[in-house]
C-alpha cells in the first residue's frame, strides 16, 4: 500500500477543534472496570481468600494435622480462634491450609474446564454435524452422575487431587459449552457478525472477535457458580476416598465434617463457609461489574 | 417443530445405543465386585463362586452385554441385585418421587428467578440489588446439605411446622395439602442454589435487554418500565436463560442425591448411589441409560423452546 | 390440616400400655439377597420382629434360655442334639410350627448362597431327626462347640414362602409381629401378630423408616416424627443423652470390636516387632473417649468381660506406650511409608485412622491414609491385597469364641486379609470349634492357645470393643436387644 | 398568542468527553406548527429531539429548560415522564432498523403501543393497527401484523416505526430523520400524511431530516445546528431565499439536484470491451423469503438479469421493499438462491471455497444499511475500521493504524473518535465509520446499501466527492443502493430502477433519468421533493418542474 488514501480525498475541511485533543480518552477497559466499585470489591475478596491461602504457613497458629492433646471439639476461643475439630486440630490452621487445596481447584480446573468447554462449545456450534456430536457428547458426561465419574477416573489415576481437577474437568466442560453453544445461536445472527464475514473473516475470526466478547456475560455468572459447586465437589470426593487424602484439610472435607457435627459444634463449618461465600460473593461481583461494563 | 424433532430422533437413538455400551463398559471398569461387597467379607469362596453364577456374572463381558441389550429390547430391564425385585418396579417407584421432587424444585427455582429478577430489574434500586446479590451470593455458595441442614433445623426442630423428611404418608394425591408441606422443605432446598443462579443470569440478561434500542423505542411510547420488562425484555431474555434452566436441570437432578438424603425422600438420587456403592449393575445401568435419555430429551426441548421464543433462531446448527 | 401435627403421635386413649405405632429410623435397606447376614439395622429389626429363634441367649451370658425349644439334650459324645419344641406355635400364614421347619431353617442356612455367618456350623449338621413334630434331634459331623449359637442365631422359616423371601416379597415367622409390606429404600412396615406364641405383644405395629443420613435421624427423631433410632454419631448420641426429652439406651450384647489389621505380605508388616511397636504406639483410650465418647472399652482381646475367653490380663499386654514403641522402631532402622486404609465415607473409621496415624507418626512410623470405598475394600480384604494396614471393625466375638475363629474372615485360619498362616493357630482353632461344649475346661484351654497365638502374632491389633446404643423418645419403653443385635420389641409399649 | 407545545431553552448536554454533544440550543415549536431542524451530522440534532422526550442515553448530562406547554419536562422523575411519552410527545428515532423488539410481531408492537394509554384492544386495536400500517403505506398490512421485524426491509421498519408513534395521536411528534429509508414515492406519502395529521389533529412537528426537499416540503420554520448551537433560525421561505449565516449557505449550496429536462449529461465513461468479464452479473437471480411449510412464499427478487462492468457504478433504486437489499445480499454471497447465478468478477461466490473464497471476499466491501447493527458494540470505532485489515493481515500494525486515521479523516471523523463505542456517535457518523471499513482494503467491487442516507448534505458532498475520487483512481466497481435519486444520478453510470423484485427499467443514469421509460421510473422522478419552499406553494405535493414541463 505504497499510495495513501487520504491524499485523494484532499482534506480541506474545518480545522480539528480546539478541545478535540483532549477527547483522546482510551474507552473503559476491561480492567478500569475492577479498579472501581463492585468490581475493586470482587477482585479484593477473592484476592484475600487467595492470599490467605498463600500466606496459610505464616498465619496459621499450628500445623494443619498438628493433634492437640485434649482439644476435642472446642469452641472458639482465644488460643483457637474458630475452635477445634473431631480429632483436636486447630480448625483456623486446617480451614487456611485448606484453601490452599481449594485454589488448584477452583483457580485452575474450573477456569480449564471452562475454556475447553468454551472452546468446544464455540467451535462445535458452527457446523451443524459437529454440534450434534458435541450436543450428545454433552448429553453423555453430564448425564454421568459426578459420583460415577470419580470413582471410575479415580480407578486409572488413583484417588489425590489430579482427580478431583480431572473429575471437575469434565463435569464443567459440558457446562460451559452448552452455555457457550447457546449465546453463540444468538449472537451469530447479528449483523455486525455478518460484517465481519462478509470482509472475509473466517469463522474463527467471527467466532473469536465477535461471537465470544458477546457472550461473555453468562459465561462469567457460570463462572462464579462452577467455582462454589467445585469446593463441594471436591468435599465430597474427599469425604469417599477419592480426593485429598485426610489429615490434608480442604474447605470441601471441612464444610462436611462442620456439617456433620451441627448440633454439637455449629461453629465448626462457619470458617471454611465465609471463605467460600466470600469467595462466591467476590466472583458474582466481579462478574456484575464487568457485565456492567461491558454494557456500559 | 415436530418435524424437527422427528429429525432428531435417529441422532437420539445411536446416542443411546453409544451410551449403553459406554455405560456397561464404564460399570465394569469401576473397580470393585458385586458379588464380595453382596456377600461381605466374611462369606467363603465357594458362597462368592455361587453368587456370581446367580448372578449371570461368571458369563463372559461380552455375553453379559448381549443379553442386556436383548433385555432391553425385550422391554425388561433386568432384576436388581441387591433389592432382588425387578429394575422397572424399583425405578418407576423412584421415579414417582423424584420427579415430584425435581419438578417442583424446577417450578421453585423458576419462580423465584423471575419473581426475583424481574423485581430487580423493574425497581432497579440499590438496596433491592444489594439484598438480592447477597441472598443470591449465600443460595450458590452454600451448599445443599448446609441449607437443607438448617432448615430441618429451623422449620421442623425449633419452630416444629413442617416434617424434617419423609415423602407423605398418603401419596401425592390423596390429600394434597398434606403433600405440599411434606414436599416443601426438600423442594426450597434443592430450588436455591438453581433458583439463585438463573436469578443471575436472568437479571443480567435483562439489564442488557433494558439496553437495547427496542426498549428505547417501547419506552418513548409511554409503555411503562414494569410492562417493558415483564412483555418484551423478558420475552428477549427467555432464550439463552432457557438454555441455563436446562443445565440447570442437570445440577438439580445431581443435587436431588444428597437431597434426597437428607429429608429421606427415597428417590433416583439415593437409589443410583446405593446402586453404584453396591455394584448393582442392572441397577446402575439402567438409571444410567435413563439418565442419559433425560439429558437428551432436555436438552432437545430447550433447542425447540428456544427457536419458538425467537423468530432469529435457526433450529439446529448453521445453514 | 398439619403434617406435623398428624405426625406426632397422638396420646393412644387405650390406655398407656396398649397399641400405638413405633416408628423406628434405620440406617441402611434390607438385602434380600442376604437377609440373614445381620448386615444391616433394618435387617436386624426385621429378623427380629417376624422370626422366632430356637434358643436365646441373654445379653451377657453365653447360656441358652428356651424360645421355641423348651429343653435340649446333648450326647455325651458331643455329635448329636435334642430339642423339644413348643406344641402351640404357628406360622404367620397359620401353619403350625414343627421340627420339619427345624430342618429346612439348618439346611437353608447351610446353603452357602445365603452367606450367613454360621455356614460351616450349620453345614455339619448332617442328620435330622424329625419323627416327632414337636421334637429333633440333630447328629453332627463333629463336635460342634458353638451349636448354641447357631440355635440362637437361626431363625425359624417358613419353606413355603422361601421364593418370595428370595424377592424380598414376604417374611414368613412365627415371631411377634407380621411382616405387612417393604417399600425398597423407604420403609418397612409389621403389624401385631395377635396370634403370638408368648404374651401378646403391645404395639399395634412398626414402621421402619430407611433414612440413610444419620442426621437426618436425629432431626426427625428431634422433630418428633421417629421414636427410636438406630444410626446416630456416638457424639449426637452424646447430646442426645444429657437432654431430657430423649433417652439412649446402650445394650452390652451385642458388640463390634474396631481393630488395626496388618498384610503380612508386607515385607515390614512381616516383623513382628513393628506389628508390636504399632501395638504400644496406638492410644486406646483416646479413641475410645475422643471417637466413641467413652460409650467402648480398649482391648488387646477382642473377648467381652463374660466370654469363656475373656483374659484381663491379655488385655493389659500392650498399654500405651510410645517410649517402648518409638525404642523398638529405632531399632528397626528406616521404614518406608506405609498404606493405611479404611473403608471410606464413614467418620468414625476417619477419625480412628487419623488419631493411628498421629500416634504411629509420633513413635516414627510414617502412614498414608487410604479411604477406600467400600465395595473395593471389600474386595481387597477378601482378595487379600490390602498390602498394609487396615482398620475395620469384626463382631461375634460375644458369641463362643470358637465361633470366631470360624467364623469372622479377619480370624479365618485358613485364610485371612493378613496371609497369617501357623498350624498351631490353625490347629487351636479347630480344637476349639470341635470341643463338645463351647465352656468346657478343654475348650478353654483352647482359648488361652488361641489368646496367646493372638497377642504373639499380632497380625490384628484390636483397638476397642464397641456397645451397641439407640436412641429414643422416653415415650418408647421396655425395649431390648437379643445377642445378635436384633432388636426386641415385644414386651414394648409407648407410654404418653 | 398560546404558550408554545415545545419550549426548549438553552438546553446544554454533554458526554464524559470534552466537547459537549449540545452547546446551547433554543427552538419553540407552537400549536400545528412544523419545525426542522437541520445541521452538520453530529450537531446534536438528535440529543435535543433525545432531551425533549427525556430519553437521553446513559451519562448524558442535560441543563437548561424543556418546557411542553409551560410545563418542565427536564429532569422530571420517570414516573412522570412516562405520561408524558407516546400520548403527548412522541418520537420516531433515527434508526429504525434496530429500533424493534425482534422476537415480537410487529402486530403486537403496535397494539402494546396502545395498550399503553388505555387504548383500545382486541379487535378494535387490530383493526387500529392494520389502519396505521395502511396509513405509512405497508402493502398487505394485515399479513404484515404477523411479521417480525427481520422479515422487512428497511423502509418497511421505518414505517412501522412512524407507525407506532403516530399511534396515540400524540400532540407533540418528534420524527428523527423518519424517511431515510424510504424511496420518493413512499416519502412524497408519509409527508403528505404528516401534513394531513397536522391539519387534522393540529399536532406539532420537530422534523430532523438532512433532506432539504423534505425541509422545503413539510416544514413552517427552519432551525440550523452546528456544533451543539444554533446559528440559524427563520421561516421556510425565508431561508431558502435568503440565508443569512455562512454555514447554511454551505448546506443549501451542497444539495445535490437532478437534471432538469433539458440538461442532460453526457459525459458517459468509456464503454469497457464488451468481453471483459463483469465485475458482477446477476443472471435471472429470484430470491424467496419464507418457508415453504408454512406456506408463505414471498419472492423478493424474481426473475432479476443485471450486469456491472468493472469501474463502473451501478444505481440501485426502487420501492422500499423492492428488493434492493436483497440484490446487494446476493453479490456479497449473504443470501441463499432460489435460482439463477451470481457472478463475482466471473466466479461463482456460493461454489467458492477455502482459500479462494477468502480472495473473493477480500475484493469484496459491503455497507450495510443499517450501520449500528453492522458494527460490533463492544469494538471501537478504530477496532471496527481496522479489523477487515486485521483479518487479512495487511501492513503493520502501525501501519494499520494509520489507516484508520486516515479513514476516519476521509469520512471527516476526527481521530480522536477512534477510542469511541458505536453508541456514542450520531446516527451519520456511524454510517460513515461504515463506510470507511468498507474502503479499508481497496475493494473491488463495493455493494453499499444507502451508505449516506443518514448524512446532511454538506457532509454527503464531501462524502460523495471522496467517494467518486477513490472511484475513479481505483477503479471498483460499485453498487450502489439508494433513495436520493439525485444522489445516484450523481454516482452512478448505470441505473437499474427495481419494483417488486423485478427491474422495471435499466440503463446508463442518463438516459433513464433524462428520458424514463417506464411509467414507474417516471413517477418516481416526480416525487422527488424539491428543495425550494416556492415549489411546494405554487404547485401543491408531488409536483416536478419534470412533469409541469411534459
Ligand atoms: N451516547 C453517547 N455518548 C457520547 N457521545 C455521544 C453519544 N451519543 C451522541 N454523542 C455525540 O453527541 C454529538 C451529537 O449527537 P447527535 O446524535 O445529536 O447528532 P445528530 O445531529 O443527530 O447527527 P446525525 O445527523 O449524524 O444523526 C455527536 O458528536 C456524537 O458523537
Ligand atoms: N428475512 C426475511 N424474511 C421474510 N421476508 C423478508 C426477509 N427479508 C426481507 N423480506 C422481504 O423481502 C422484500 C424485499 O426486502 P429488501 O430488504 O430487499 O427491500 P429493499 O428494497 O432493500 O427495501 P428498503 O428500501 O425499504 O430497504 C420485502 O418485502 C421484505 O418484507
Ligand atoms: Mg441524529
Ligand atoms: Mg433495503
Amino acid at each position: 500500500m505504497s499510495e495513501s488514501l487520504i491524499d485523494v480525498a484532499a482534506p480541506e475541511h474545518a480545522a480539528p477543534q480546539p478541545d478535540e485533543q483532549f477527547d483522546q480518552r482510551r474507552r473503559p477497559s476491561i480492567w478500569s472496570a475492577l479498579r472501581r466499585g463492585k468490581g475493586l470489591a470482587g477482585v479484593l475478596l477473592v484476592g484475600a481468600v487467595v492470599a490467605l491461602g498463600l500466606l496459610a504457613p505464616l498465619l496459621a497458629p499450628h500445623s494443619p494435622t498438628e493433634q492437640i492433646p485434649g482439644a476435642n471439639l472446642v469452641g472458639p476461643s482465644g488460643a483457637h480462634w474458630l475452635g477445634t475439630d473431631e480429632v483436636n486440630r486447630d480448625l483456623l490452621s486446617r480451614t487456611l491450609f485448606g484453601i490452599r487445596t481449594d485454589l488448584v481447584v477452583v483457580f485452575l480446573a474450573v477456569p480449564i474446564g471452562a475454556a475447553i468447554g468454551i472452546l468446544v462449545g464455540l467451535v462445535s456450534s458452527w457446523w451443524t454435524f459437529t454440534d450434534v456430536v458435541a450436543q450428545r457428547v454433552f448429553d453423555l458426561v453430564l448425564a454421568f452422575p459426578t459420583l460415577i465419574l470419580a470413582i471410575a477416573l479415580t480407578a486409572f489415576v488413583g484417588p489425590g487431587l489430579r482427580t478431583v481437577f480431572f473429575v471437575i474437568l469434565a463435569v464443567e466442560l459440558p457446562v460451559f459449552g452448552r452455555l457457550t453453544r447457546t449465546s453463540v445461536r444468538t449472537v451469530r445472527e447479528m449483523p455486525y457478525v455478518e460484517a465481519a464475514h462478509v470482509v472475509g473473516a473466517g469463522s474463527w475470526w467471527q467466532l473469536r472477535r465477535h461471537v465470544l466478547p458477546n457472550s461473555m456475560e453468562p459465561l462469567l455468572v457460570q463462572l462464579a457458580v462452577s467455582m462454589s459447586v467445585a469446593v463441594f465437589i471436591e468435599g465430597a470426593m474427599s469425604f469417599l476416598g477419592l480426593g485429598v487424602r485426610p489429615p490434608a484439610p480442604s474447605l470441601g472435607s471441612l464444610i462436611r465434617d462442620g456439617v456433620r457435627n451441627m448440633y454439637d459444634a455449629p461453629y465448626f463449618a462457619v470458617g471454611p463457609l465465609a471463605l467460600v461465600v466470600a469467595l462466591v460473593l467476590g466472583l458474582l461481583l466481579v462478574s456484575q461489574a464487568l457485565a456492567e461494563a461491558r454494557r456500559a | 417443530m415436530g418435524a424437527y424433532l422427528l429429525r432428531r430422533l435417529p441422532s437420539a437413538l445411536v446416542v443411546l445405543a453409544v451410551a449403553s455400551f459406554a455405560i456397561f463398559a464404564m460399570v465394569r471398569l469401576v473397580p470393585g465386585d458385586p458379588v464380595a461387597t453382596l456377600a461381605g467379607p466374611d462369606a467363603s469362596p465357594e458362597a462368592r463362586a455361587e453368587i456370581a453364577a446367580e448372578l449371570g456374572l461368571d458369563q463372559p463381558l461380552v455375553t453379559q452385554y448381549v443379553t442386556w441389550l436383548g433385555q432391553l429390547a425385550h422391554l425388561d430391564l433386568g432384576t436388581s441385585y441387591r433389592i432382588g425385585g425387578q429394575v422397572s418396579d424399583l425405578v418407576a417407584d423412584g421415579a414417582v418421587n423424584t420427579i415430584v421432587l425435581t419438578i417442583a424444585a424446577l417450578l421453585l427455582a423458576v419462580a423465584v428467578a423471575l419473581v426475583s429478577s424481574v423485581l430487580a430489574v423493574v425497581l432497579d434500586k440499590r438496596w433491592v440489588n444489594a439484598a438480592l446479590s447477597f441472598g443470591n451470593t449465600l443460595a450458590i455458595a452454600l451448599p445443599t446439605f448446609v441449607t437443607g441442614l438448617v432448615l430441618i433445623l429451623l422449620f421442623a426442630v425449633v419452630f416444629p411446622v413442617l416434617p424434617a423428611g419423609g415423602t407423605p404418608p398418603d401419596g401425592f394425591i390423596a390429600r394434597p395439602d398434606i403433600a405440599a408441606q411434606y414436599l416443601l422443605l426438600p423442594a426450597v432446598c434443592l430450588a436455591l442454589g438453581a433458583g439463585a443462579a438463573l436469578t443471575r443470569f436472568l437479571t443480567e440478561a435483562l439489564r442488557t435487554e433494558m439496553r437495547q434500542p427496542y426498549v428505547t423505542t417501547a419506552r418513548a411510547l409511554g409503555i411503562s418500565r414494569r410492562r417493558i420488562v415483564l412483555t418484551q425484555a423478558l420475552r428477549n431474555a427467555l432464550p439463552s436463560t432457557i438454555t441455563v434452566l436446562g443445565i440447570q436441570f442437570g445440577t438439580l437432578l445431581g443435587g436431588a442425591v444428597l437431597v434426597e438424603a437428607i429429608f429421606t425422600w427415597p428417590g433416583l438420587g439415593g437409589l443410583i448411589e446405593e446402586a453404584i456403592s453396591g455394584r448393582d449393575y442392572p441397577l446402575v445401568q439402567v438409571l444410567l441409560l435413563l439418565s442419559v435419555a433425560v439429558f437428551v430429551a432436555v436438552q432437545l426441548l430447550t433447542d425447540v423452546v428456544h427457536a419458538w421464543l425467537d423468530p432469529r433462531v435457526r433450529i439446529g446448527g448453521a445453514a | 390440616s398439619s403434617a406435623v401435627g398428624e405426625a406426632h403421635r397422638g396420646g393412644s386413649e387405650s390406655g398407656p400400655s396398649d397399641g400405638g405405632l413405633l416408628r423406628i429410623g434405620s440406617t441402611s435397606d434390607i438385602v434380600p439377597a442376604t437377609i440373614f447376614t445381620n448386615s444391616s439395622d433394618a435387617t436386624n429389626t426385621l429378623i427380629g420382629a417376624v422370626y422366632d429363634s430356637l434358643i436365646d441367649y441373654p445379653l451377657d451370658s453365653l447360656e441358652p434360655q428356651p424360645r421355641l425349644a423348651t429343653s435340649w439334650e446333648q450326647a455325651d459324645d458331643g455329635l448329636s442334639l435334642t430339642l423339644q419344641l413348643r406344641d402351640d406355635v404357628k406360622f404367620h400364614s397359620g401353619r403350625d410350627f414343627t421340627s420339619k421347619d427345624v430342618e429346612f431353617s439348618i439346611k437353608t442356612w447351610a446353603d452357602p448362597t445365603w452367606t450367613v455367618q454360621l455356614q460351616r456350623t450349620a453345614a455339619a449338621i448332617t442328620g435330622f431327626d424329625t419323627t416327632d413334630p414337636h421334637a429333633i434331634t440333630l447328629t453332627f459331623d463333629h463336635p460342634l462347640s458353638n451349636v448354641f449359637d447357631l440355635l440362637d442365631m437361626l431363625p425359624i422359616i417358613d419353606s413355603e414362602s422361601i421364593d418370595e423371601l428370595k424377592q424380598g416379597k414376604a417374611y414368613v415367622g412365627t415371631g411377634p409381629f407380621v411382616f405387612e409390606s417393604w417399600t425398597p429404600s423407604s420403609k418397612l412396615e409389621f403389624t401385631r401378630n395377635d396370634d403370638y406364641w408368648g404374651d401378646e405383644p403391645h404395639l399395634d405395629g412398626i414402621e421402619v423408616d430407611i433414612v440413610s443420613d444419620p442426621q437426618a435421624q436425629v432431626s426427625q427423631l428431634r422433630s418428633g416424627q421417629l421414636d427410636l433410632i438406630t444410626g446416630a454419631s456416638n457424639r449426637d448420641l452424646e447430646t442426645l443423652g444429657k437432654d431430657s426429652k430423649f433417652s439412649v439406651t446402650g445394650f452390652d450384647g451385642a458388640a463390634q470390636q474396631i481393630y488395626v489389621g496388618a498384610d503380612l505380605t508386607n515385607p515390614n508388616l512381616d516383623d513382628l516387632e513393628l506389628r508390636k511397636a504399632i501395638a504400644y504406639a496406638v492410644d486406646r483410650e483416646r479413641i475410645v473417649d475422643e471417637v466413641f465418647r467413652g460409650v467402648g472399652t480398649p482391648i488387646n482381646l477382642p473377648w467381652p468381660d463374660y466370654s469363656p475367653a475373656y483374659d484381663a490380663a491379655g488385655n493389659e499386654t500392650y498399654p500405651y506406650d510410645p517410649d517402648q514403641a518409638k525404642g523398638i522402631v529405632t531399632k528397626l532402622g528406616d521404614l518406608p511409608t506405609l498404606p493405611l486404609a479404611y473403608p471410606a465415607g464413614n467418620a468414625n473409621y476417619e477419625q480412628v485412622a487419623q488419631i493411628v496415624q498421629a500416634n504411629l507418626e509420633a513413635v516414627g512410623i510414617k502412614t498414608e491414609l487410604q479411604p477406600t470405598e467400600y465395595s473395593q475394600f471389600i474386595k481387597q480384604l477378601i482378595g487379600g491385597t490390602m498390602g498394609g494396614l487396615w482398620i475395620l471393625q469384626h463382631a461375634y466375638a460375644h458369641y463362643t469364641p470358637s465361633t470366631l475363629a470360624v467364623s469372622a474372615y479377619p480370624f479365618n485360619a485358613d485364610k485371612n486379609a493378613s496371609h497369617f498362616e501357623s498350624a498351631e493357630y490353625k490347629r487351636h482353632a479347630e480344637a476349639a470349634w470341635g470341643a463338645p461344649s463351647g465352656d468346657s475346661p478343654e475348650a478353654i484351654e483352647n482359648y488361652q492357645a488361641l489368646n496367646k497365638d493372638l497377642l504373639d502374632n499380632l497380625f490384628l491389633i484390636e483397638l476397642a470393643l464397641l456397645h451397641f446404643q439407640v436412641a429414643s423418645t422416653p415415650d418408647v419403653q421396655d425395649f431390648t436387644m437379643s445377642k445378635r443385635g436384633e432388636l426386641d420389641f415385644r414386651a414394648t409399649y409407648l407410654a404418653d | 398568542m398560546s404558550t408554545p407545545v415545545l419550549e426548549v431553552r438553552d438546553l446544554a448536554i454533554s458526554f464524559s468527553h470534552p466537547r459537549p454533544a449540545v452547546r446551547s440550543v433554543s427552538v419553540t415549536v407552537d400549536q400545528g406548527e412544523v419545525v426542522a431542524l437541520v445541521g452538520e451530522s453530529g450537531s446534536g440534532k438528535s440529543m435535543t429531539a433525545r432531551a425533549v422526550i427525556g430519553l437521553l442515553p446513559d451519562g448524558a448530562v442535560a441543563t437548561g429548560s424543556v418546557r411542553l406547554r409551560g410545563e418542565e419536562v427536564l429532569g422530571l422523575p420517570e414516573a412522570e415522564l412516562v405520561k408524558v411519552r407516546g400520548r403527548r410527545v412522541a418520537m420516531v428515532f433515527q434508526e429504525p432498523q434496530t429500533a424493534l423488539n425482534p422476537v415480537r410481531t410487529i402486530g403486537w408492537q403496535i397494539g402494546e403501543a396502545l395498550r399503553a394509554h388505555g387504548g383500545s384492544r382486541g379487535r378494535a386495536a387490530r383493526e387500529r393497527a392494520v389502519e396505521l400500517l395502511r396509513q405509512v403505506e405497508i402493502p398487505d398490512p394485515e399479513e404484515r401484523l404477523g411479521f417480525y421485524p427481520h422479515q422487512l426491509s428497511g423502509g418497511q421498519k421505518q414505517r412501522v416505526v412512524l407507525a407506532l408513534a403516530l399511534a396515540n395521536e400524540p400532540e407533540l411528534l418528534l420524527a428523527d430523520e423518519p424517511t431515510t429509508a424510504l424511496d420518493v414515492t413512499v416519502q412524497a406519502e408519509i409527508l403528505a400524511l404528516l401534513r394531513r395529521i397536522r391539519d387534522r389533529t393540529g399536532t406539532s412537528i420537530l422534523i430532523i431530516t438532512h433532506n432539504m426537499g423534505v425541509v422545503a416540503h413539510l416544514a413552517d420554520r427552519v432551525v440550523v445546528l452546528r456544533q451543539g448551537e444554533v446559528v440559524e433560525e427563520a421561516e421556510t421561505r425565508e431561508l431558502f431565499a435568503a440565508p443569512r449565516h455562512a454555514y447554511t449557505r454551505q448546506l443549501l449550496a451542497a444539495v445535490p439536484r437532478l437534471p432538469g429536462p433539458g440538461e442532460l449529461v453526457q459525459a458517459l465513461p468509456a464503454e469497457p470491451a464488451p468481453d471483459a468479464v463483469p465485475a458482477l452479473e446477476y443472471d435471472d437471480v429470484r430470491v424467496h423469503y419464507g418457508s415453504r411449510m408454512r406456506g408463505r412464499v414471498l419472492p423478493a427478487v424474481d426473475g432479476v438479469t443485471l450486469r456491472l462492468e468493472r469501474g463502473e457504478v451501478l444505481g440501485l433504486v426502487g420501492e422500499s421493499g423492492s428488493g434492493k437489499t436483497t440484490l446487494g445480499r446476493l453479490a456479497a454471497g449473504l443470501v441463499p438462491l432460489a435460482g439463477g447465478r451470481v457472478r463475482v468478477g466471473g466466479e461463482d461466490l456460493a461454489a467458492a471455497r477455502g482459500r479462494r473464497r477468502v480472495d473473493l471476499r477480500r475484493r469484496l466491501a459491503f455497507v450495510h444499511q443499517d450501520p449500528e447493527a453492522s458494527l460490533d458494540p463492544r469494538f471501537s470505532i478504530g477496532e471496527a475500521i481496522r479489523e477487515p485489515l486485521d483479518v487479512h493481515g495487511v501492513g503493520s500494525r502501525q501501519s494499520r493504524e494509520q489507516r484508520v486515521l486516515e479513514l476516519l479523516d476521509a469520512v471527516r471523523l476526527p481521530a480522536s473518535f477512534a477510542g469511541r463505542r458505536p453508541r456514542e456517535l450520531s446516527g451519520g457518523q456511524r454510517q460513515r465509520v461504515a463506510l470507511a471499513r468498507a474502503l479499508t482494503l481497496e475493494p473491488q467491487l463495493l455493494i453499499a446499501d444507502e451508505p449516506t442516507s443518514a448524512l446532511d448534505v454538506s457532509v454527503q458532498a464531501e462524502v460523495l466527492e471522496l467517494f467518486a475520487d477513490l472511484q475513479r483512481r481505483l477503479g471498483f466497481a460499485c453498487v450502489f443502493i439508494s433513495h436520493d435519486l439525485a444522489v445516484v444520478n450523481k454516482v452512478a453510470d448505470q441505473v437499474a430502477v427495481l419494483r417488486a423484485g423485478k427491474v422495471v427499467e435499466s440503463g446508463s443514469a442518463a438516459r433513464v433519468f433524462g428520458e424514463p421509460a417506464h411509467d414507474y421510473t417516471r413517477r418516481l422522478l416526480d416525487a422527488v421533493p424539491v428543495p425550494d419552499p416556492t415549489v411546494r406553494d405554487a404547485t401543491g405535493p408531488a409536483l416536478h418542474p419534470h412533469v409541469a414541463a411534459s
